[in-house]
């Protein structure tokens, strides 16, 4: 036990602390209440109980220095575990509680609720984690149990110094952006707006729509993927309440929940956007008379203009020009036919970026994912043997409105009489992405299905296993395989294509099912190519203030209690910026962070962890150490007085100043430094 | 309670097991403890979590207590610098640790014992290797025998077990706590 | 006619000291003749011919109280702080060696052996041709002589005995002593533990605090004899390691308005655990760079840590000492 | 450039004397002629992994132990050796147990090894340090018209692959076409040589050889170039026994470095070629048939 003062072993306070080991309510200091604690144990089913010995926990809790009373309990964030200790609170005159049980994340929360329900305080309350960081993470029941008794005690000794606090309020913005205009963007935009909420959606490319517009059909009821969601983009185009920004990109974001400031940046089109209709007249008097460039949304399958509209159903209906690529950027010399061809005068080749500051309570994350890049795993001959494709180009090509108007040939024009599509391409695979990217099984055989459809070619599925969990994908796989598709259970080995062959390739494949190796030859190989992070996703979670998890999706604050939220408040996650996901779940996900976003604001306001620092006037020196410290500027110096003070509103509670402070007259609410001082005795005090 | 005694800790190595204190930031070491926690990720039990909002909290005066109340060791965990939930908490933490490292040293306790390490809340992994390979290093180095041998003191009087303990010096003494 | 009332007996001794606390004392000048007037002194050694054997006869508590100043170096200045705890009703810890362990306490950045091997064998000045070392006792013409012994570690005195009071500094201000001396006459004493000096940092009193700027980056250490000195701008500003803002008041800035930064000999506040590692804490977080190399860089105009931020608490840090291998 | 310490291991003693005299041979002409670590030991090959891993990792270590004392990196070029000690060099690393105890074995011969050298293999080095400019620039006799198919072998693309990829291969592909040759597809450039079971199991390791060297043949290839001394010896010294089995015409195995010396005018005796089983005239003649 801290000694408070500083002379020796004979000092009556001293004694005093230790005498309360003895009746367990000994005062602390003369002239206030007893301390009296109550310890709760929890068994968390048997998962705490199994690695750590709570019996042992609890008896050891009981001897410690001011505690009243000690218990175990099977579920102590049941009722009835709630209940007990606003009961002992009652009862046997509680003014301290400790609940060693999970993470704080988790119910730190809910045991502060328990100890108000009381009557008491509610942070009088400290939190011991001995599942996360205990009976999970150790095998050894000895060590675990001993590990769980120090951070009992720890915490005993910590809630002694406890102060009552009370929580801050703020008030929270009503707008919300939404960052990312595929299907979870464009969900959550549009449920927030039927709310009555304004939405800003804001969307890199130069149309919304994502990787959903670059489908044909949709699994496992093979509806038309532009017939479900160009009426919902025409929908975000209209409603009065969403502010649709194209080739936008969020460069800053500053302020915190309820208050963000966010800085937008609108690249240039080159068009007007509030006078082009989308005729399209400019693009048919380009001076090219034929695409030369590849066109992204086909994926390279076909070629566009230098002055082009993204896609036919594009939405906002605009086109834009790629300075790249036309002459009238690159020379200044080009005969502008494209100007003269507008009647509207919307083509603006001097337009320049904007920048605009945004307000908002808000944000939706709804960045998407990228495929896999099938050239990091070459052996199955991607960008090496032209026939070798991945999933993104056969759909354009299965697409009517794609580069081939649906038809399935190779790039000599030739349909193909045999095809193979390799499931689990970067994906499921230590060298590239461990996950599984849940999509592809479906998706293959979507395509194995419209191929055969289209083709009448063989078509062979090399999978790992069949992975069809969701509602009718069984069916639908049990369908595909009675239409004579043959599914092979293998890994691919190699592909290559043979010395005197005509393009044809050689696929080497273990089938285990025959326990043989297998040569098939094929026309065309369809690699089914994983989802993974986009490229820029550490930029973009930097930006915004987030985290990723290890593989570099962006991280839910609780896989299963809140699968939305983030860590950071007020910022939520949709869709598959936070892992794979097919469309039912990835519009159900939007649908629940808009849902989230909504509790919050119209909520008004939120509480916050009362956890600020302020100074001890009577006791600053007036050295100005902390006032350069503060990152949020909260900290002024008052000349009159020589003394610091802190803005608790501005205060965001890192405790920086606290620690800095050389005179130690900084207190950072919860974290005080004795509290501190006495958990790190506590977790060394040898039992 | 019984404080760390010299020279009655355990005679050889093999026996020896280190308390490690780890102060960890609330946002991304302590969410990579609980990470690890939910993955079932093992690792060394000597190590003991005792969370601050933002690295920048960190006292070095923490570090000592740690020490001088019986740790072998001690383990600083933030944000990677850029990554701070504070913005730049964790910059100051590097501050104080570079110039504390260097106290700490003088003082005689080998560099392997106070570790700091930027562990994201993705990082469950990280935080497993640097606990496992922290336990190992200070296995290997011993306890960390801070005390005052006690035949310096065989004819001291009043003194007793005080001796091996470091006391809260002067300065708390005049100002009670305040236990409301 | 009644018998008039005894004066209070004080007593005042020294142990591992430079002799500046006597000073000190002196240094109060006429002031001392009230005390001396006002009190019965029983011990001063730099003053006056009393012995142990006086002290030891004396009835348990008869002292009023004893001022204690130096560290705590030999097994005799134990054995003295020892009997004087027992005969006095209080004991205070006079001065930053009594109370912190002062510049004395730097020894314990080493052992025994090692100052031995220094002071005995290898300083230039040394002429010890056969290596004699102190040692507790010896044989010389057939008699027994004897010598304090010298412990591993210097300890501040409340480490060693039961400590009421202590008035800080290397040596204590004149101003520091008056006021304490008056708080102890006064009759209402403070709570045992108290240091008998303001409970702020120095900057409260600092002439050059408006000087300081709100927004101080460091990015560059220097030592007092590397730099002119500006006369009126805050010293940390001027990248001097000023342990100010760290130290307790009660000197009126003596060392500043010298021309000279604060090296901290008044000890750190009442909130404070650890002298050191507190001004560690806020003089490291004001340096301007983000990254290791630019971070150590910016270090090395500290080439001697221990001895800049441990310049008098050493034997009081939380660490106490080098680790004895 | 780190200084290197050239590790031949036992091979290049042995067998693969060829590769040793070229690789020496190739590295004078460029300039950067190879000094040999000295007082190297056995890396312990894969054998010794598998029966104790502690023993084997303090056997290989000894060798870092050594660069590390010369300040310089390890030039690798068998694949066995390249595999074991940059399994260790990651393990040292990875393991603060293991490290622990190879560092008290280092300790007890007065050795140390902080973690401070990195292996690294000729391809790595001519492709990457001394780069196929200034190769090319040093070419004195182009092989053009030489058909030659690539051929990795197995353990320097995995488990690790360090420097190049571990499918898709290309660094020698890179050197081969910087002598002018050219490199024909060769889908089999990392698949298993057989060696192993040539000697236990020969019907399977001969099949493996065939496979090989008939793909080889398939594509048009006059040389198979190799990087491995246990492949070059599988697939030289056994294609006799092969062609009593299979339809084969004899195919010319070669170490990188030797085409490669060729290339930069080395006397062919000088490169070993005429340690070949398998003769390498094809090779000479068509090269001296150029320089007519």
């Amino acid at each position: 036990m801290l000694r408070e003062d500083g002379f020796g072993s004979g000092s009556t306070r001293d004694r005093a602390v230790d005498g309360a080991t003895v009746n367990g309510d000994a005062p602390l200091t003369n002239g206030n209440p007893p301390i009296r604690i109550g310890v709760y144990v929890c068994h968390c089913g048997t998962n705490i109980a199994r690695t750590v010995d709570v019996e042992q926990v609890t008896e050891k809790a009981g001897e410690l220095p001011n505690v009243t009373v000690a218990r175990d309990y099977k579920y102590m964030c049941s009722d009835p575990g709630q209940e007990m200790i606003k009961e002992d609170i009652e009862e046997l005159g509680l003014n301290r509680i400790v609940v060693a049980s999970c993470s704080p994340n988790l119910h730190e929360e809910t045991f502060r609720g328990a100890t108000a329900a009381g009557g008491l305080n509610p942070f009088f309350f400290q939190m011991v984690n001995i599942r996360e960081h205990a009976s999970w993470v150790h095998e050894d029941r000895e060590s675990a149990t001993e590990k769980a008794i120090d951070l009992v005690r720890a915490a005993v000794q910590r809630v002694r110094h406890h102060r009552a606090l009370e929580t801050r309020r703020v008030p929270i913005r009503p707008e919300v952006l939404v960052v990312g205009g595929g299907i979870a963007g464009i969900t959550a935009a549009l449920t927030l707006a039927h709310a009555g909420k304004h939405v800003y959606l804001v969307e890199r490319e130069a149309s919304i729509g994502g990787h959903m517009a670059q489908f044909d059909k949709t699994f496992p009821t093979l509806d038309c993927a532009a017939c479900i969601l160009t009426p919902k983009m025409t929908q975000v185009k209209a409603h009065p309440n969403i502010t649709l920004m194209t080739m936008t990109d969020v460069v800053k974001v500053e302020g915190f929940v309820g208050s963000y400031e966010v800085t937008v940046k609108h690249r240039p089109r080159y068009i007007d956007v509030s006078l082009c209709v989308g005729c399209q007249q400019c693009i048919d008097a380009c001076v090219y008379k034929r695409g030369k460039f590849e066109d992204e949304f086909d994926v390279g399958l076909s070629k566009r203009k230098p002055i082009y509209l993204p896609n036919a159903q594009a939405v906002p209906q605009v086109v834009l020009i790629d300075p790249e690529q036309c002459i009238q950027f690159s020379s200044g010399k080009c005969k502008q036919t494209c100007l003269e061809a507008c009647d509207r005068d919307a083509i603006l080749f001097d337009q320049e970026e904007r920048v605009e500051t945004l307000e908002v309570g808000a944000i939706i994350m709804a960045t998407g994912f990228q495929t896999f890049d099938a050239r990091r795993s070459p052996h199955y001959g991607y960008g090496i043997y032209p026939n070798v494709y991945t999933a993104l180009e056969v759909e354009r090509l299965v697409n009517a409105s794609g580069p081939t108007g649906g038809e399935v040939v190779l790039r000599d024009g030739e349909k193909p009489t045999s095809v193979g599509i390799v499931h689990c391409v970067g994906s499921r695979d230590q060298k590239t992405n461990p996950w599984c990217s849940k999509v592809c099984c479906m998706y293959s055989l979507k395509l194995a299905h419209l191929i055969k459809e289209k083709t009448d070619a063989e078509v062979y599925n090399f999978y790992i296993d069949i992975r069809t969990p969701g509602k009718g994908f069984e069916e639908f796989y049990q369908r595909v395989a009675a239409e004579g598709t043959h599914l092979i259970r293998g890994k691919v080995a190699s592909v290559y294509q043979q010395a005197d062959g005509d393009g044809e390739l050689l696929v080497d494949v273990e089938d285990t099912l025959a326990g043989m190796v297998r040569r098939i030859p094929v026309d065309m190989l369809i690699l089914a190519v994983g989802l993974e992070p986009r490229a820029d996703a550490e930029e973009v979670r930097r930006t915004f203030n987030i985290t990723c998890s290890g593989d570099g999706w962006f991280m839910e604050r609780h896989p299963k209690l809140a699968p939305v939220e983030t860590f950071t408040d007020g910022v939520y996650l949709a869709g598959c910026c936070q892992g794979p996901k097919d469309i039912p779940e990835t519009v159900a996900q939007a649908g629940a962070a808009a849902g989230q976003a909504l509790a919050l604001i119209d909520r008004a306001y939120i509480e916050l962890e009362p956890n600020t620092a302020h100074v001890i006037a009577e006791d600053c020196s007036g050295c100005k150490t902390c006032i350069p410290l503060c990152p949020y500027q909260a900290i002024l110096h008052d000349d009159a007085e020589n003394r610091a003070e802190i803005n608790e509103v501005l205060c965001k509670g890192c405790g920086v100043c606290v620690a800095a402070c050389p005179s130690g007259s900084i207190v950072q609410n919860l974290f005080e430094d004795m509290e501190i001082y006495e958990e790190i005795e506590g977790v060394l005090a040898y039992a | 309670m019984r404080e760390k005694a010299d020279n009655t800790g355990p005679t050889s190595h093999e026996e020896f097991e280190p308390r490690i204190v780890a102060l960890f930031c609330n946002w991304c070491t302590y969410m990579a403890a609980d990470l690890a926690g939910t993955s079932r990720m093992g690792y060394a039990p000597n190590v003991r979590v005792v969370r601050v909002m933002c690295s920048g909290r960190i006292d070095p005066q923490f570090i000592m207590h740690a020490f001088a109340r019986g740790a072998d060791g001690v383990l600083i965990g933030g944000c990677h610098p850029g990554d701070c939930h504070y913005q730049e908490g964790n910059y100051k933490a590097l501050r104080r640790f570079r110039l504390l490292r260097r106290v700490i040293e003088s003082l005689g306790i080998e560099r392997e014992r106070l570790r700091l390490e930027w562990i994201s809340a993705s990082e469950a992994d990280r935080l497993r290797r640097v606990a496992d390979e922290m336990a190992a290093d200070i296995r290997a180095l011993g306890p960390l025998q801070l005390s005052i041998p006690a035949e310096d003191f065989a004819s001291a009087e009043g003194a007793g077990a005080e001796l091996t303990s470091p006391r809260i010096a002067w300065q708390t003494a005049a100002k009670e706590v305040a236990i409301p | 006619m009644t018998k008039p009332e005894p004066k209070p007996k004080v007593a005042f001794y020294w142990c591992a000291s430079c002799g500046g606390c006597e000073e000190a004392v002196v240094d109060l000048a006429e002031g001392i003749l009230d005390i001396v007037g006002a009190v019965d002194i029983v011990m001063w050694p730099v003053a006056m011919d009393f012995k142990r054997a006086d002290i030891e006869t004396m009835p348990d508590e008869s002292i009023l109280a004893s001022f204690i100043n130096g560290a705590i170096r030999t097994t005799e200045q134990e054995e003295m702080a020892s009997l004087l705890r027992r005969k006095s009703k209080l004991v205070i810890a006079f001065g930053a060696c009594s109370q912190l362990g002062g510049i004395p306490g730097l020894a314990n950045l080493h052992d025994r052996e090692g100052i031995y091997r220094a002071a005995y064998l290898e300083s230039p000045s040394t002429e010890n041709p056969r290596g004699t070392l102190p040692r507790p006792s010896s044989q010389q013409n057939g008699h027994e002589l004897s010598l304090p012994g010298f412990f591993e570690t210097v300890r501040a005195l409340d480490q060693v005995i039961d400590v009421d009071y202590a008035i800080p500094g290397c040596a204590p201000h004149p101003q520091v002593i008056q006021s304490a001396v008056a708080t102890l006459l006064s009759g209402e004493l403070p709570p045992k533990g108290t240091v008998l000096a303001p409970d702020q940092a120095l900057c409260e009193e600092c002439p050059r605090r408006e000087s300081k700027p709100l927004d101080l980056s460091i990015s560059e250490f220097s030592r007092p004899h590397e730099i002119l000195i500006d006369e009126e701008m805050c010293l940390l500003a001027q990248g001097l390691v000023c342990l100010g803002p760290a130290t307790r008041a009660g000197c009126g800035a003596a060392c500043v308005s010298g021309n000279m930064p604060c090296s901290g000999c008044s000890g750190p506040t009442s909130r404070v655990l650890d002298h050191g590692g507190k001004a560690i804490s806020g003089i490291a977080s004001l340096i301007g760079a983000d990254d290791e190399e630019g971070i150590d860089r910016i270090l090395e105009g500290i080439p001697d840590p221990v001895g800049t931020f441990y310049r008098y608490g050493l034997p009081a840090s939380l660490l106490r000492r080098k680790t004895l291998s | 450039m780190k200084k290197l310490a050239y590790y031949p291991g036992c091979s290049l003693k042995g067998t693969g004397r060829a590769y040793d005299e070229s690789l020496r041979a190739v590295f004078e002409v460029l300039g950067e002629p190879l000094e040999e670590l000295d007082d190297w030991n056995c890396c312990g090959a894969t054998s010794y992994m598998s029966i104790d891993k502690r023993e084997a990792y303090a056997l290989a270590s000894r060798n870092l132990a050594l660069a590390e004392r010369e300040k310089a990196d390890l030039l690798t070029p068998c694949n066995a050796c390249y595999l074991v000690l940059e399994k260790t060099r990651r393990h040292l690393a990875d393991s603060a147990e293991m490290g622990h105890r190879v560092r008290r074995a280092l300790d007890a011969v007065g050795l140390s090894y902080e973690g401070d050298v990195r292996i690294r293999h000729p391809l790595e080095v001519l492709t990457r340090d001394v780069g196929e400019e200034r190769i090319k620039e040093a070419v004195k006799e182009p092989l053009k018209g030489l058909k030659v198919a690539p051929y990795y072998g197995c353990q320097i693309v995995r488990p690790y692959a360090t420097f190049d990829d571990q499918y898709h291969p290309q660094t020698m592909d890179r050197l081969l076409k910087a002598t002018g040759a050219k490199v024909v597809p060769y889908p089999f450039k990392t698949r298993c040589c057989g060696a192993s079971q040539t000697g236990t199991l020969p019907e399977v390791g001969l099949h493996l050889v065939y496979r090989l060297l008939n793909e080889a043949e398939a594509r048009g290839a006059d040389v198979l170039a190799v990087i491995c001394p246990l492949c070059q010896f599988n697939l030289d010294a056994y294609q006799s026994q092969v062609r009593r089995e299979y339809d084969l015409e004899p195919i010319p195995i070669l170490y990188f470095s030797q085409i490669l010396g060729l290339a930069l005018g080395i006397p062919a005796k000088k490169l070993g070629i005429d340690r070949c089983v398998v003769s390498a005239n094809r090779v000479l003649e068509r090269r001296a048939a150029h320089a007519a």
